[in-house]
């Protein structure tokens, strides 16, 4: 076990693929000389060359799309959209050509793509910088969508991601880069199809993702104080759903929230509030909640933004309330 | 028109001919979409050919082609069976991508051909992008993007054309100019509508060409395309053309006067071959008839082809969705378990 | 009452909004000579003048861009987006732009800007040209969000969008547009906050809008048949969402059922069975139903896209699947 | 550097004023980010103040201007007052924007300036847009669009020059090339460095300028504002300038050598043009003395309003998402009802 961070994890977890394929190249928008607006690709440059690790101009639906063509081509390309934020200029090579290709042309093509963006908020970056469309990713069929939470899944989706024959999406929390975790140091690839129970519990269900996953635990540790027992359920993978999992958890705790940095209306959250609803009803004893983002583009000052995020305080105070019912 | 003589005979024929198939194949989907046999949209070559089967003429089998939805001659020029075309367009299982596509989405893995992209300006960046892979990979290979003059007006025109010309990829940006973007005439949609010189902006060669001549087309693609294989980076031809009929197959066509159309219609890049092939005596009416009977034939095939074809099993919907994804019985619940995946054994 | 065609209901409004305030003016891809891709405005560049029915470039992001430049600075535009499918091209301005404006500008800016698009699938035009994105456009704070699936809605809400001072999004189903309906001939602007029931019932209600609403009631009726009293309700408004009408339906009737073509994961149905969830949970005798498109890249051959689709028979069939319950 | 001695005085020491007004500024947002009080993202024009300051001189107050997250120095010279820009900076209620989009995020209706955009390239069919509007209503105003050389490789560079060019509408495309976007150099970003040339595109006049000499900006502005004031269609000016500071707050600048940015701080616009000034015995040690002494009073006292401005009462997070919507108290399920809507009323 090493210590690492998620932004060092995500830069062996790069690493690592770029020297298993020659067929994986890296680019994006300063992921070279800058070595990454996070840092992710810190020294890349240098070790594999400009050929392998490409600085793009500013055109974000044509690096993308060239990734999807590279890919046809035979390539195992890994894009770096800099943000979630920007990648609503490539949202058109993504739903029209990498999501539709395979089943379109009659499984003849596939495209395995990797594509990596920094998602959320809560760094007062203000309202076109703090978007988590994340949810919105996963309505599309055809492609992966997956958020790592902790070091090893930040290094080890990737690696699996790489080796996909499908397009992956892989959201990383832009919060997450600095924070330090456990790594084992020769962890390879991981599984990218289930979620996991990350806190055993058995009087509620807290079920989340990506940079939701630690404020929930904490709100789990706050909670346990009072003497309610919080199971917490990191998803890792948006689409497709990991249902089996949340299902056994419901039907255990009876109870169940979902917390989700994206505006409620329309979040995933909804989504898997449905999926309890259809395969859970008869389990629970009171309605799910969600904790989301307010409905509002998030704004720079720090109080502002603390009030529209989903928070630990938030968090307890739901379950709280469930409870009560 | 191209004068020059020594062309030969063969050759000159099998252009002819090409263009040929294009119009009967095409026509003979018109009867067939007012059959209903044919559904959606329906966007007809008929006054182009001379682009694809001039162009088509300098690639190899193994460079790449991207189309658009306006695709049907490049992929037969390509050599697609027409059977497996018009298949494509009963949207049977015997089509080239199995039914699934329809008019304008054809593939053909085989021959390279990756659609059928019925986005405007969508497979420019795909095209950058195979170049891209080729050019990683040390293949001499180029990709022919297509695109209609109504494409140059999308941002993924510029920035195609600024990340192939930064990287010199090998892709052949070729542009089907038939002054019209649906309804609207190239001067509406473009405040410069010398679309050749827009080249100049990312530094390189542009060129426009006779796209009612043939030979002049395959003339200036086979220099393009040499130059484009040798190293040189992308290079932007501009094909001006026409197109004798509605956008699709529902448009009233109140933005073009008949006689424009008509007037366009003199400069029938097949009558206007075929009188040429004749005064070079080339081409006698049997010969004509002949052909005419061949292509006849192989379009009587391809429909019965069509007609006897399968239709994808129901069961199938979802099949290809993601690779090795066995049928996925809508039951969002239980998605995870459907996609098999191979983690560590994969290539 | 005159009976008319919804594309002509869409015309006569654009019409009237034409006339009404000379700072309107219409604005897209091929809404001038050709008269538009749907007909939907025939006759209007005639009328009014190229100055007032634009012809656009294909240039989605900057004429949806210059429609939100144009509203800050005066004008009233109406912009047709073709598609819904091309839409994706524009959405860095609709959600970074058009959302944000007023709120992050401290309400100093407003931008009335209404965006009319077509949307859905069922028409065998393939992949690339079928997708139903109305749920995605609803996640986003900022703008309003119509689907009108009547011929007086199709008229009506153009005229109450003009007058709105924020942006409106007008999502009409192109399967619709051949639909004839009754008009009152001089019908204004209606009402666009509040979701409407089309049918009384007492069994079980059907939550759906836009192209699905007609499917909805042909199944009511089918259902009637069998002793099945559906009531059907017509969201109209999807942002903000009018759930007072929903959980007030399913107070009398106890199930629900939702009806939405877009991909199930992530649908807008996901959302509405979210907020039964929350509001409704103790009036529910089982779980919410949901009823969508297949997760699939939409096909082309008939057989297959009507599969893939909500379908008369479907809706039935898990209508019926509930009352067994 | 211009040499025309005629300028006058008054004039001449405004332009260096405003030069200075900005460096001091941002220099003391600098030392606020450190102790906390400025966040997010903060990107300095240190370098590049000629360019904001030259500019803005052709315009009248009935001008509109669109600018990016780089925008200090264009709220400063446009005269939204210091107090206002650096409340916003701190996310005060008493700034510009009541303190929603600090740095990136500056707008001031009352002196039409429409942000501060952050989405790099996202402003200019705002600008497009804004111009419409003015065409439509017959006024005379230009729409000023600011944008860094990184924004040309975006598809809305491209289509935004394309529909104004096409539509001839009154906007000055202002792009200031600063030679980097982020970390990215111009020639690994563009395949034709020449960014003014690209304007032949379009079918529009395009010219660079050397962005380091103020009075050049001034001249070259003002003579492409005439033109577009006149009804001459959209113009394309090439600031060429430097930012001699990182990109933003976070940055290693491994993408470029000291001595370059020595080289260029060699040509600091306001060293230069101080000089000049000097040269011309337009000003002397006491005029800057006096100057450098109202400004850092007038930052005291921003930095002062700054200070004393409100928070926003979190009550009001969502005011403003909809006009006149009130308080939504985060509860989705009546929305419907918290958003006031006036149908038949309203202008
Ligand atoms: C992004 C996008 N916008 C709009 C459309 C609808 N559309 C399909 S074809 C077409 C005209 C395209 O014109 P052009 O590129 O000149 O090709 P042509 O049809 O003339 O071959 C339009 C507007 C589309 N498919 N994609
Ligand atoms: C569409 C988009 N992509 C990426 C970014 C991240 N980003 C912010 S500024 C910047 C560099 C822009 O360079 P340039 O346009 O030259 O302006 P400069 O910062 O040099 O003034 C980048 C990549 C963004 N804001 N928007
Ligand atoms: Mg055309
Ligand atoms: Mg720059």
């Amino acid at each position: 076990m090493i210590k690492t961070t998620y932004r060092e994890a995500v830069r062996t977890g790069l690493r690592e693929a770029l020297k298993s394929d020659p067929r994986v190249f890296l680019m994006g928008e300063d992921v070279g000389r800058y070595g990454g607006t996070y840092a992710c690709s810190h020294g890349l440059l240098e070790e594999f060359g400009p050929e392998r690790v490409r600085d793009t101009p500013l055109s974000e639906s044509v690096f993308v799309g060239a990734g999807i063509g590279a890919a046809l081509g035979g390539m195992r390309p890994i894009v770096e959209v800099m943000t979630v934020n920007f990648s609503l200029l490539a949202l058109d090579q993504i739903v029209n050509n990498a999501a539709t290709i395979r089943h379109m042309s009659g499984g003849q093509f596939s495209v395995p793509l990797v594509v990596r963006m920094a998602t959320g908020g809560g760094r007062q970056v203000a309202a076109q910088h703090s978007h988590s469309l994340e949810g919105w990713y996963a309505h599309i069929p055809g492609i992966t969508v997956l958020t790592p939470a902790t070091v090893t899944d930040a290094r080890g989706m990737l690696l699996a991601s790489v080796r996909e024959p499908d397009p992956v999406f892989i959201f990383e929390h832009a919060y997450l880069y600095p924070m330090e975790g456990e790594l084992e140091e020769e962890v390879g690839p991981v599984d990218i199809s289930k979620a996991v129970v990350r806190r055993p519990g058995r009087d509620v269900t807290i079920i989340t993702f990506g940079g939701s996953l630690w404020k929930s635990l904490e709100a789990a540790d706050r909670l346990a104080a009072e003497g309610i027992e919080a199971e917490v359920i990191d998803l890792r993978v948006l689409r497709p759903l990991d249902g089996a999992t949340i299902l056994a958890s419901v039907k255990k705790t009876h109870r169940a929230i979902i917390v989700d940095e994206a505006w409620r209306t329309g979040s995933f959250a909804a989504e898997v509030s449905a999926q309890i609803m259809e395969g859970g009803f008869y389990d629970l004893d009171g309605p799910v909640a969600r904790v989301c983002s307010a409905e509002v583009p998030l704004p720079y000052p720090k109080h502002l933004e603390d009030a529209a995020l989903p928070s630990v305080g938030s968090i307890v105070q739901a379950v709280r309330a469930m409870q009560g019912e | 028109m191209s004068t020059d003589k020594t062309i030969d005979r063969q050759k000159a024929l099998e252009l002819l001919r090409q263009m040929l198939r294009i119009r009967r194949f095409e026509e003979k989907t018109v009867e067939l979409y007012s059959l209903g046999k044919i559904r959606g949209f329906l966007h007809l070559y008929i006054g182009e050919e001379a682009v694809a089967v001039g162009a088509l003429q300098a690639l190899t089998p193994e460079d790449a082609i991207v189309a658009t939805y306006r695709e049907h001659g490049h992929a037969l020029v390509r050599g697609t069976p027409a059977g497996s075309l018009m298949a494509e367009l009963y949207g049977k299982a015997n089509g080239c991508a199995r039914g699934r596509g329809g008019s304008m989405h054809f593939f053909d893995a085989a021959r390279r051909f990756y659609g059928g992209l019925a986005i405007v300006g969508g497979g420019l960046p795909i095209a950058v992008g195979l170049a891209l892979a080729d050019k990683l990979q040390d293949k001499a290979r180029v990709t022919a993007c297509f695109f209609g003059d109504g494409a140059v007006a999308e941002g993924e025109f510029h920035e195609s054309l600024n990340l192939a010309a930064l990287w010199k990829l090998p892709v052949l940006f070729l542009c089907e100019n038939n002054l019209y973007a649906m309804g609207t005439a190239l001067a509406r949609h473009q405040s410069q509508t010398d679309i050749a010189r827009k080249a100049q902006a990312y530094d390189l060669p542009g060129e426009a060409v006779d796209g009612m001549d043939v030979l002049a087309v395959e003339a200036a693609t086979k220099r393009a395309t040499e130059v484009v294989r040798g190293g040189g980076g992308p290079y932007l031809l501009e094909y001006r053309t026409y197109r004798f009929r509605a956008h699709s197959m529902y448009d009233a066509e109140r933005y073009r006067t008949k006689e424009e159309v008509e007037q366009w219609k003199q400069r029938d890049p097949i009558v206007i071959f075929e009188g040429l092939l004749r005064e070079w005596k080339c081409l006698t009416s049997d010969d004509l008839a002949r052909m005419e009977a061949a292509i006849a034939a192989e379009i009587a095939d391809a429909i019965a082809f069509a007609e006897a074809g399968p239709w994808e099993p129901v069961e199938d919907l979802t099949k290809d969705v993601y690779t090795e994804a066995i049928n996925d019985q809508l039951s969002a619940l239980s998605l995870s378990e459907q996609k098999i995946r191979k983690l560590r054994d994969e290539g």
